[in-house]
C-alpha cells in the first residue's frame, strides 16, 4: 500500500508521507463532500434553497465563476508566452499553470450548473444558440476551452511515474506535447474570447446604468478590460499558488527568477489595465451614465457599497501592486513579489464582486429599494465544495505529478 | 489468446465510437428534455367544455354582479359583470378570489354539539331544551350580520314565535339606515374614518363617480384613504365631534385651525356634500342639509330595523345564535360575552371553524359563498331597493345547512330557504314596481310573471326598484355611537396606537400571497412609526420591538414612516390606545 | 443571421482543430509504435525528466568538460562536440589495460558499457553479447524474478533489454544496442542476452568504452553512496563491509533500512 | 396570411390617478396565468407577481404626506429590448406581429441573465415548484399551462386571451381583431378603470390617444429601450417620483 504510494511519485520527488498527505487531504475532502451535499440539495430541491431572489437573480457562485475563471487565465497566458511568444523560462510553471487552469475551469462549470434552473437543459444553448447572446459566447468558450485544457493536462498524467511504464502512453504524449502549441494557440483564442465576454456580461445590459458600457463593434469596454486584467492576473495567482505550495511543500519549486518574470509580466499587464479601467470609469460617469438618465454618483450613495470601492479597486488593489511589480529592486524580494500579487488576485475579485453583486443590489426603478442578499449555508457549501475541488486535485497532481520540472534539481 | 492492455484501450475506444452511432445517447438527450418540459409534479389544468354563468357577490352587502368563467361548471375566474347596477361592473380583490375561500382557513365540516361531533337532529333538539328553559328575564338572540335578507325575515318570524327573542345585528352594520347616498351627484364627502377608496360600498361605483367629488378624510392613520384623499385632516379620536364644530364655524367666517379651514372652504365650492362616519358625520349633516335631497342621503322603499348588539343590556342572552358569513370581519368575542347570562348556550352557523365557533356550544356548518342558493338585499348605501340571487356555482360538501334553513327546522316549518325566497319574488312581482336587469345582456325589461323572475334570477340578473320612497324625517333612524376618545399619554404609555388599514378578513392563498408580497397591506406583524418619534424610543428602522399597551403585548417590526403622526404608532386590526413602545 | 453563420463557423473551426489534433497526435502514436520508434521516444521523453546529475556528458569524465549537462539523450551519433573530440581523442595512444578496477569492482575494457550498467561484447560471430557490469550485478544480486525477453524478440536501445525484480525495485536493464535476441542466458553464466544487432554489427558509438570507464565508475559510486546515505547525511562510508574490504555482493543485503527502488531507480537511469 | 394581417403594436395606458392600489389586477393576473399561491418558507421576494403595484410617497412627512401607487408589469421594452439580447437560447423573442416580448419557459434554461437585465424587475424565477392546496388545481385556467420549477417567467399580456380572441375572430372569418376584443386580465379587472389597453400602432385607439397625453410618459424612458407601458398623472410629484431615476442619495 504504502509503496504503491510512493512508487506512484515521481521519482526524484520527496513528498510527505502517505499518513501527513491523508491528513491533509481529511479536511479538504470533508468540505469537498459538504459542497457536494449542499449542491445536492440545490439539484433535487431547486434554487429556492439559496439566498438568491427575482432581485438578486445572480449570487455567490456568479462571482465565484467570474473570479475563478479570471484567476485561471494564468493557464491560457502562459501557455501562450511559452508555445506562442517561446518564453521558455515559463516551461517551469506551465505544467501547474495547467492543471490550475483545469480545476479553476472545471470548478467553474461544475458551479454553473447547479446555478442554472434547469440543468438538464444545458445543451439547449447548442440546439438554439442566440449568438447575440455574451452568455452563449461564454458557454461555447468554456466548454470548449474546458475540452483543451483536459487535453493539456492528458500528458502531464501519462508522465506519471505508473503510467509512463507502458510505451505507448509515452508515445502519445510525446507527438501531443509536439502539437502543444497548436492546442495553447486555440486555447488562447478561446480563452481571450470568454474572459472578454464575461465581461460582456454585465456591459452590455443596457438596463443596469451601473454596469453598462459603450464599446467596439458588439463588444463593451468591459470585454477588453476583462482580458487584461485576466492577463495580467493569471500569472500573479500561478506566482502565489507556486509560492504557497513551495512553503507547504518545503521545497523549493522553480527557480527564483521564475516569479520574478511572472511577477515582472502581471505587473506589466496590471498597468495598462488601471490606466483604461480609469478612462473606462471616467468615460462612464460623465457620458454613458448621463445619457441614460442615470447621475454616477447616485450609484455610490447606496451604503455601504460607497465611492471608497472605486478607489481601492483602482488604486489601493492596482496601482500600487502594479507599481511595485515593475520595480526590479522589490521584484527580488520575495515579500514584495507574493504581497503584490495577492493585491493582484484581490484586484480582480474585488473587480468581479463590483460588477455582479453591487450591479444587482442597485435599483434601478426610481421608487424601489435598495436590497442586500447574502447567501445561504448551500450556496457557501458548494463555493466551498469548489474551492475544496481545487485543492484536492492540486495536492493529488502535485504528489503524482511532475508540476515543476525543475524541482528535481532543486533539492 | 490473453488480453493485453492495449486491447482494453481499443476494446473501450471501439465501444465508445460505437455507441454514438446507436440511439441510445441521443434519446437519452430527447428524454432529458421531455422530462424537463413536463416537470414532474406540475399539474395540468383540466380541459373542457368552457360555460360563463352569473352570479351576484355576497361575500359583502355591496352585492356586485358576477361573471364566472367556468370549466365543466367549475368556475375558473370571477369578473365584474358591465353595466351591472349595484357592482357597476366591477369586483373587488377580494370578490376576485370569491371561487378560492375553500382554500384557506379551517373550515367546520362536522355538526358540533360541545365539542362532540353530532346528528342535526340532536343538535336541534339540545339547541330548543336550551330555548325552552329561558327564564322570564332571558333572552334569546340571533345576531344577523347583514339586515335585510329574507334570511333575516325568517329569524324575524323565528324569533316573534318567542317570548323575547332580539334580533340583532352587529354594531355599525347599518351605517346609513334607511337612507342611500346619492354619490352620482355628489361633489364632496366628508369622511370621519371610513375607508371610502378601500372597500367602502361597492369599488365600481365608489371609483366610477371617484372623479367628480373632493373627498375629505378626517381621520388619525395614515390610512389608503387619507394617503389619497383631497384632503386629510389628521383629528385624533374623540375630537371629530369638535372638528366638526370648527369646520361649522370656519363655513360662517368664523377662525378655525387650517385643516378645518381647508374643509370648509372646499365645502362651501362643491355642493351637494355629504359626511359619513359617526355622530360628527351627522353634525355635519345637519349642518350641510344633506338629508333627503339629491347628492345627499335618500330614503329608499326596504328598510328593516334591527337591534345594534351594543344596545342589548349587558348578561340577558340566554341563547345567542351567531351567523357568521363567508367573509365577515371577526366578532369581538369580549363585547359579545358581555351580552351573555351566565349559562348562556352560543349556537355557531358558520363556515369556519377557526372563527366564533371557537367560542360556541353549538357549531352548525353552514355553506360558503358559491355553494348554495343566496341572496344579495339592497346594498349599503343605495338609494334604489334591488334584490338579486347568488345561485351556487360549486358543489357543496355534505353535512351543510343554510342557517336560515336551520331555523326553519327549529320550527318544524316543512317550506325550505328557497321557497321563502320565492316567495320575497312573487311579492316583488305582486309590487309590481321596479325592472329586472339581467347580467347577460346587460337589458332591463318590467317585471313579468313569478316562473320569468326566477328563472332570470338564477341565471343572474337584479330587480332594481323605480318607484321613489316616500320621504321620512330628515334624521336618520339608526343611532351611532361616537368612537372611543383617545386616551391621553401617560409616562408608561406615551404613544397613541392607531388603527391602520386592517388586513383582508380571510386571506384567500393568491391573496395573501400578493399582498405579501408587493406590500399593499401594511403587514400585522408591522408597526409604522414616525422617525422622529422612533428615534426619541431609541428605535431603528426595521428593527424588532415589542409595544406594550394596558391590556396586550405584541412584538412587532418596526417600520419608519414619515407620514405616520408624531407620537403615533399605526398598526393593521389594532383598537385605539395608549401604548408604550421597547426596542428588542 | 450574418452572426449566427460567423459566430458557429468559428465554434465549429476550433472544434475541428482540436478534433484534429487529437486524431492526428493518435495517429502518429500508432505508427511510431507500428514502426518500433516507441522505446526511442519514451527515452527521448524520458531523458529529460532525469535529474541533471544523471545527464552529464560523458566527455566530463574523462575531464574535457568542467560541467556539462547531454542534450541528445546519451545518442553521440550526431553530436559535432562528440565528434570532434573523438577525432582529437583518435591521435594519443590509449594504454591497452584489459580491465579496469575500481574500489575491487572488475571492469573488463573489451566490451561497451551503457549508461545504465548493461554491457555490449560484440563476438567474433558478429552477435553481441549483452550483459550487466560489477556494479549493476551487485545492486540486484539474487533478484527475486529476471523477466528475460523471448528469443527473437527486437530490443532497442535505450529499451527495456530485460526487468530485474529486487526488493521493491522494478528495475528496467536499458539496452544498449539495437538487435534481435537470438538466445538468453542467467547471471551465473555471467550474460543475459545474444543479440543478433541490426546493421550486421554493433553500433557502439554512444557507449562508453576504455579511458571514461574509470571516472564513470567512481562517479557512480559517489552517486551510489548518495543515494545510500540516509537523508541528511552526509554520504561517508564505501558500500563495503566494515572492514573496507571489496564491495560486498549483494549491497541490498547491507543496507536493509533502504528504499532499494529508489536506489536502483537512480544507477539505472529509470524515470 | 400571417403577412396580411396588419401588425399591431399592443400597449397600456395606466391612470395613476386613477388607481387605489387595491391589488385587483394583480389578483386577477394571478388567477388568469396560474401562478401558484407562495409556499410557507417564501419570502416576498421569491414569489411571482407578473404584475406588481408599488407604493410610492410624495417624501413629505406628516401631515402633508401624500401616496401614489404605480402598476409595474413587463414593460415590453420594443427596442433593443434588453431581456431578448441576452437569453443563451433564444427562449425570449419578440412577437413581431404583436410586439409582445414572449418567454418561452419550455425552452428556458434558468440562468435568469434575463432578469439580471431587465432594468424594471418584471421578471420572475420560479424558485419552487408550483403546488396548490389540494384541490385548487381544478380553479385552473385551462388555456395556460403552469411553469416547471427553475424557469422565468413574466407577463406577455395575457396570451391565451389573444389566442382565444384570434381563434374568435378566425371563426367569425376576420383576420384582425375588433378593439377590445383582446384585453389583457389587469386591464379588465381594475375596478378603477386605470388601465386602458390597446394597439398603439392604430393612431385612433384609446391607448395611442392617451399615449400621445400631455400627461403621459413611461419610465426610465432615456435607457432607449421604447416601454409599451405608458403611465397618466396629473400630479407633478408623482411624475417626479416615477419617471427619473432618483437623484438624491439613496440609503445615505
Amino acid at each position: 500500500m504504502l509503496s504503491i504510494d510512493t512508487q506512484l511519485m515521481p521519482r526524484t520527488a520527496q513528498r510527505a508521507t502517505t499518513r501527513r498527505f491523508l491528513l491533509w487531504l481529511l479536511p479538504w475532502s470533508a468540505l469537498l463532500i459538504f459542497g457536494l451535499y449542499g449542491a445536492g440539495l440545490c439539484l433535487v430541491e431547486g434554487l429556492n434553497q439559496t439566498n438568491m431572489d427575482n432581485r438578486f437573480a445572480f449570487g455567490l457562485w456568479i462571482f465565484l465563476d467570474l473570479t475563478v475563471i479570471a484567476l485561471g487565465a494564468g493557464a491560457f497566458f502562459t501557455g501562450f508566452l511559452l508555445y506562442i511568444l517561446k518564453k521558455s523560462e515559463l516551461k517551469a510553471v506551465i505544467n501547474s499553470a495547467v492543471v490550475i487552469g483545469f480545476v479553476c475551469y472545471s470548478g467553474a462549470v461544475a458551479a454553473l450548473l447547479v446555478d442554472v434552473g434547469q440543468p438538464l437543459r444545458f445543451w439547449f444553448t447548442f440546439w438554439h444558440p442566440n449568438v447575440h447572446s455574451m452568455l452563449t459566447e461564454v458557454t461555447f468558450c468554456i466548454t470548449c476551452y474546458l475540452t483543451v485544457l483536459f487535453i493539456e493536462y492528458v500528458p502531464i498524467i501519462l508522465k506519471n511515474r505508473k503510467l509512463r511504464q507502458i510505451p505507448s502512453f509515452l508515445v502519445f504524449e510525446f507527438e501531443l506535447h509536439k502539437l502543444m502549441p497548436v492546442l495553447a494557440g486555440v486555447g488562447t483564442f478561446l480563452s481571450f474570447f470568454h474572459q472578454g465576454s464575461l465581461g460582456g456580461l454585465y456591459g452590455v445590459l443596457r438596463g443596469r446604468p451601473f454596469a453598462f458600457r459603450e464599446g467596439l463593434a458588439i463588444w463593451p469596454s468591459t470585454f477588453f478590460l476583462f482580458i487584461l486584467s485576466a492577463a495580467a492576473a493569471g500569472p500573479a495567482f500561478i506566482l502565489l499558488t507556486t509560492w504557497v505550495v513551495s512553503k507547504i511543500s518545503g521545497k523549493q519549486l522553480v527557480r527564483p527568477e521564475v516569479p520574478r518574470l511572472l511577477g515582472r509580466i502581471s505587473g506589466i499587464l496590471l498597468l495598462p489595465y488601471v490606466l483604461l479601467k480609469s478612462i473606462d470609469t471616467l468615460v462612464w460617469i460623465n457620458s454613458t451614465s448621463p445619457a441614460r438618465g442615470f447621475a454616477a454618483q447616485q450609484f455610490y450613495a447606496w451604503k455601504p457599497f460607497g465611492a471608497w470601492l472605486l478607489f481601492a479597486e483602482i488604486a489601493v488593489f492596482g496601482l500600487f501592486p502594479a507599481l511595485i511589480l515593475l520595480r526590479r529592486s522589490l521584484r527580488q524580494r520575495t515579500g514584495w513579489l507574493v504581497f503584490a500579487s495577492i493585491l493582484v488576485c484581490l484586484e480582480i475579485a474585488l473587480n468581479r464582486f463590483v460588477l455582479t453583486i453591487q450591479t444587482l443590489a442597485l435599483p434601478t426603478l426610481p421608487f424601489d429599494q435598495f436590497l442586500s442578499y447574502f447567501p445561504s449555508w448551500q450556496e457557501t457549501a458548494t463555493f466551498l465544495g469548489v474551492v475544496a475541488y481545487g485543492v484536492v486535485t492540486y495536492s493529488l497532481s502535485f504528489r503524482y505529478l511532475t508540476l515543476f520540472p525543475q524541482e528535481k534539481d532543486l533539492s | 489468446m490473453e488480453f493485453t492492455r492495449r486491447d482494453l484501450l481499443k476494446f473501450t475506444g471501439g465501444s465508445a465510437a460505437g455507441l454514438m452511432l446507436t440511439p441510445a445517447p441521443w434519446g437519452l438527450l430527447r428524454d432529458s428534455a421531455l422530462v424537463s418540459e413536463t416537470w414532474p409534479g406540475v399539474p395540468r389544468p383540466a380541459g373542457g367544455e368552457i360555460s360563463i354563468r352569473y352570479t351576484t357577490c355576497t361575500l359583502c352587502p355591496a352585492g356586485c354582479g358576477v361573471r364566472a368563467r367556468c370549466v365543466n361548471n367549475q368556475p375558473v375566474s370571477l369578473a365584474g359583470v358591465p353595466g351591472q347596477p349595484t357592482g357597476a361592473g366591477a369586483l373587488c380583490p377580494i370578490g376576485l378570489l370569491g371561487h378560492h375561500f375553500r382554500f384557506c382557513g379551517n373550515r367546520a365540516h362536522a355538526r358540533l354539539a360541545n365539542g362532540r361531533v353530532a346528528s342535526l337532529e340532536s343538535a336541534l333538539a339540545g339547541v330548543s331544551a336550551a330555548i325552552r328553559s329561558c327564564g322570564p328575564r332571558e333572552s334569546v338572540a340571533i345576531l344577523d350580520p347583514q339586515p335585510g335578507r329574507v334570511a333575516s325575515l325568517i329569524y324575524r318570524r323565528f324569533l316573534a314565535g318567542l317570548p323575547n327573542g332580539i334580533h340583532c345585528t352587529p354594531s355599525g352594520s347599518q351605517p346609513f339606515g334607511p337612507f342611500g347616498i346619492d354619490l352620482e351627484n355628489t361633489r364632496a364627502v366628508v369622511s370621519f374614518g371610513v375607508p371610502v377608496l378601500d372597500g367602502w360600498l361597492s369599488p365600481g361605483r365608489v371609483l366610477a363617480n371617484r372623479g367628480h367629488f373632493q373627498l375629505i378624510q378626517v381621520e388619525a392613520a395614515y390610512s389608503r384613504t387619507a394617503s389619497l384623499a383631497d384632503l386629510w385632516a389628521p383629528v385624533l379620536p374623540g375630537n371629530e365631534r369638535d372638528f366638526a364644530d370648527a369646520v361649522i364655524r370656519a363655513m360662517h367666517g368664523g377662525a378655525a385651525d387650517p385643516s378645518a379651514a381647508k374643509t370648509a372652504a372646499i365645502l362651501l365650492r362643491n355642493g351637494p356634500a355629504i359626511a359619513i362616519g359617526g355622530p360628527a358625520a351627522d353634525k355635519l349633516n345637519a349642518e350641510l342639509g344633506s338629508f333627503g335631497r339629491s347628492g345627499g342621503f335618500l330614503p329608499r322603499r326596504d328598510y328593516m330595523a334591527v337591534t345594534d348588539i351594543a344596545q342589548v343590556p349587558d348578561g340577558a342572552v340566554r341563547v345567542l345564535f351567531i351567523e357568521e358569513r363567508t367573509n365577515s370581519q371577526d366578532i369581538a368575542w369580549d363585547d359579545l360575552r358581555r351580552k351573555l347570562g351566565p349559562d348562556a348556550v352560543v349556537v355557531a352557523l358558520t363556515p369556519w371553524l377557526d372563527g366564533i365557533a371557537r367560542h360556541a356550544d353549538y357549531v352548525i356548518p353552514a355553506p360558503m359563498y358559491l355553494e348554495s342558493l343566496d341572496e344579495a338585499p339592497t346594498p349599503d348605501g343605495s338609494t334604489v331597493a334591488s334584490f338579486s340571487l347568488s345561485p351556487a356555482l360549486l358543489a357543496a360538501p355534505a353535512n351543510l345547512i343554510s342557517p336560515a334553513d336551520f331555523f326553519l327546522r327549529v320550527q318544524h316549518s316543512n317550506s325550505t330557504y328557497s321557497d321563502v325566497i320565492k316567495g320575497r319574488v312573487a311579492a316583488i312581482k305582486k309590487d309590481g314596481g321596479g325592472v329586472i336587469h339581467t347580467y347577460a345582456d346587460g337589458k332591463s325589461a318590467a317585471v313579468r310573471d313569478v316562473a320569468d323572475i326566477w328563472k332570470n334570477m338564477l341565471a343572474g340578473a337584479i330587480w332594481m326598484d323605480t318607484a321613489g320612497a316616500r320621504p321620512m324625517g330628515t334624521r336618520r333612524t339608526a343611532e351611532s355611537q361616537a368612537a372611543r376618545p383617545a386616551p391621553t399619554p401617560t409616562t408608561e404609555f406615551p404613544l397613541l396606537l392607531l388603527a391602520a388599514d386592517s388586513p383582508p378578513a380571510r386571506g384567500t392563498p393568491l391573496m395573501s400571497k400578493l399582498y405579501r408580497e408587493s406590500g399593499l397591506r401594511q403587514s400585522t406583524g408591522a408597526a409604522a412609526i414616525n422617525p422622529k418619534t422612533g428615534r426619541d424610543q431609541g428605535l431603528q428602522d426595521g428593527c424588532r420591538a415589542t409595544i406594550k399597551t394596558p391590556d396586550a403585548t405584541v412584538t412587532v417590526q418596526v417600520v419608519f414612516d414619515p407620514a405616520v403622526m408624531p407620537g403615533a404608532v399605526q398598526m393593521a386590526g389594532q383598537a385605539c390606545s395608549a401604548a408604550s413602545i421597547r426596542r428588542i | 443571421m450574418i452572426g449566427h453563420f460567423i459566430f458557429l463557423g468559428l465554434f465549429y473551426a476550433v472544434l475541428a482543430v482540436i478534433g484534429v489534433t487529437i486524431l492526428l497526435s493518435l495517429h502518429r502514436s500508432f505508427s511510431d509504435v507500428r514502426a518500433r520508434r516507441a522505446e526511442a521516444i519514451a527515452w527521448q521523453s524520458t531523458f529529460p525528466d532525469l535529474p541533471a546529475r544523471e545527464r552529464v556528458c560523458r566527455h566530463q569524465f574523462t575531464g574535457e568538460f568542467p560541467d556539462r549537462i547531454c542534450d541528445r539523450a546519451f545518442d553521440c551519433r550526431e553530436c559535432q562536440t562528440h565528434a570532434a573530440l573523438i577525432a582529437k581523442r583518435a591521435s594519443e595512444s590509449t594504454p591497452a589495460a584489459e580491465k579496469a578496477v575500481v574500489f575491487g569492482l572488475d571492469f573488463p575494457l573489451d566490451r561497451f558499457y551503457h549508461r545504465g550498467h548493461a554491457w555490449a561484447h560484440p563476438e567474433p560471430d558478429g552477435t553481441v553479447t549483452v550483459g550487466l557490469d560489477a556494479l549493476g550485478e551487485r545492486l540486484v544480486a539474487d533478484p527475486e524474478t529476471i523477466e528475460l525477453p523471448a528469443v527473437g524478440t527486437h530490443i532497442q536501445t535505450n529499451g527495456a533489454a530485460w526487468r530485474v525484480r529486487k526488493r521493491g525495485a522494478n528495475v528496467r536493464i536499458l539496452s544498449p544496442l539495437d538487435g534481435e535476441v537470438i538466445e538468453t542466458g542467467a547471471p551465473e553464466n555471467g550474460w543475459y542476452l545474444k543479440v543478433k544487432p541490426d546493421g550486421g554489427q554493433l553500433d557502439a558509438r554512444p557507449l562508453l568504452r576504455g579511458a571514461e570507464i574509470r571516472p564513470w565508475i567512481t562517479r557512480e559510486i559517489e552517486r551510489l553512496q548518495a543515494s545510500l546515505a540516509p537523508d541528511g547525511q552526509i554520504p561517508g562510508q564505501l558500500p563495503t563491509m566494515a572492514d573496507g574490504g571489496v564491495p560486498m555482493d549483494d549491497i541490498a543485503a547491507g543496507y536493509p533500512g533502504v528504499d532499494w527502488d529508489a536506489v536502483c531507480s537512480e544507477i539505472f537511469l529509470q524515470a | 396570411m400571417a403577412t396580411k394581417t396588419k401588425t399591431a403594436r399592443y400597449g397600456m395606458s395606466i391612470d395613476l390617478d386613477r388607481c387605489t392600489g387595491c391589488g385587483a389586477c394583480m389578483v386577477a393576473c394571478a388567477v388568469e396565468n396560474n401562478v401558484p399561491p407562495l409556499p410557507a418558507q417564501a419570502t416576498p421576494r421569491t414569489g411571482i407577481t407578473w404584475m406588481r403595484v408599488y407604493e410610492i410617497s410624495n417624501g413629505q412627512a406628516f401631515p402633508d404626506s401624500r401616496a401614489a401607487f404605480v402598476p409595474i408589469l413587463c414593460q415590453q421594452c420594443g427596442k433593443e429590448t434588453p431581456c431578448v439580447a441576452v437569453c443563451p437560447q433564444e427562449a425570449v423573442q419578440v412577437d413581431p406581429a404583436t410586439g409582445i416580448v414572449d418567454q418561452m419557459p419550455q425552452r428556458c434554461l434558468g440562468c435568469r441573465y434575463c432578469m439580471t437585465a431587465c432594468p424594471y424587475h418584471a421578471r420572475y424565477f420560479n424558485w419552487w415548484d408550483p403546488r396548490w392546496p389540494p384541490g385548487m388545481e381544478t380553479t385552473l385556467n385551462p388555456d395556460v399551462a403552469p411553469r416547471m420549477r427553475g424557469v422565468v417567467e413574466k407577463c406577455n399580456f395575457c396570451h391565451a386571451r389573444l389566442h382565444s380572441a384570434r381563434e374568435r375572430a378566425a371563426a367569425e372569418g376576420r383576420r384582425d381583431l375588433k378593439p377590445g376584443e383582446y384585453v389583457p386580465a389587469c386591464a379588465e379587472a381594475c375596478p378603477a378603470k386605470a388601465i386602458v389597453f390597446g394597439d398603439l400602432n392604430d393612431p385612433a385607439s384609446e391607448v395611442s390617444q392617451l399615449a400621445r397625453d400631455a400627461t403621459s410618459f413611461r419610465i426610465l424612458e432615456r435607457l432607449g429601450t421604447e416601454p409599451k407601458i405608458y403611465y397618466r398623472t396629473a400630479r407633478p410629484w408623482v411624475r417626479e417620483a416615477a419617471a427619473q431615476p432618483r437623484k438624491e442619495p439613496g440609503n445615505a
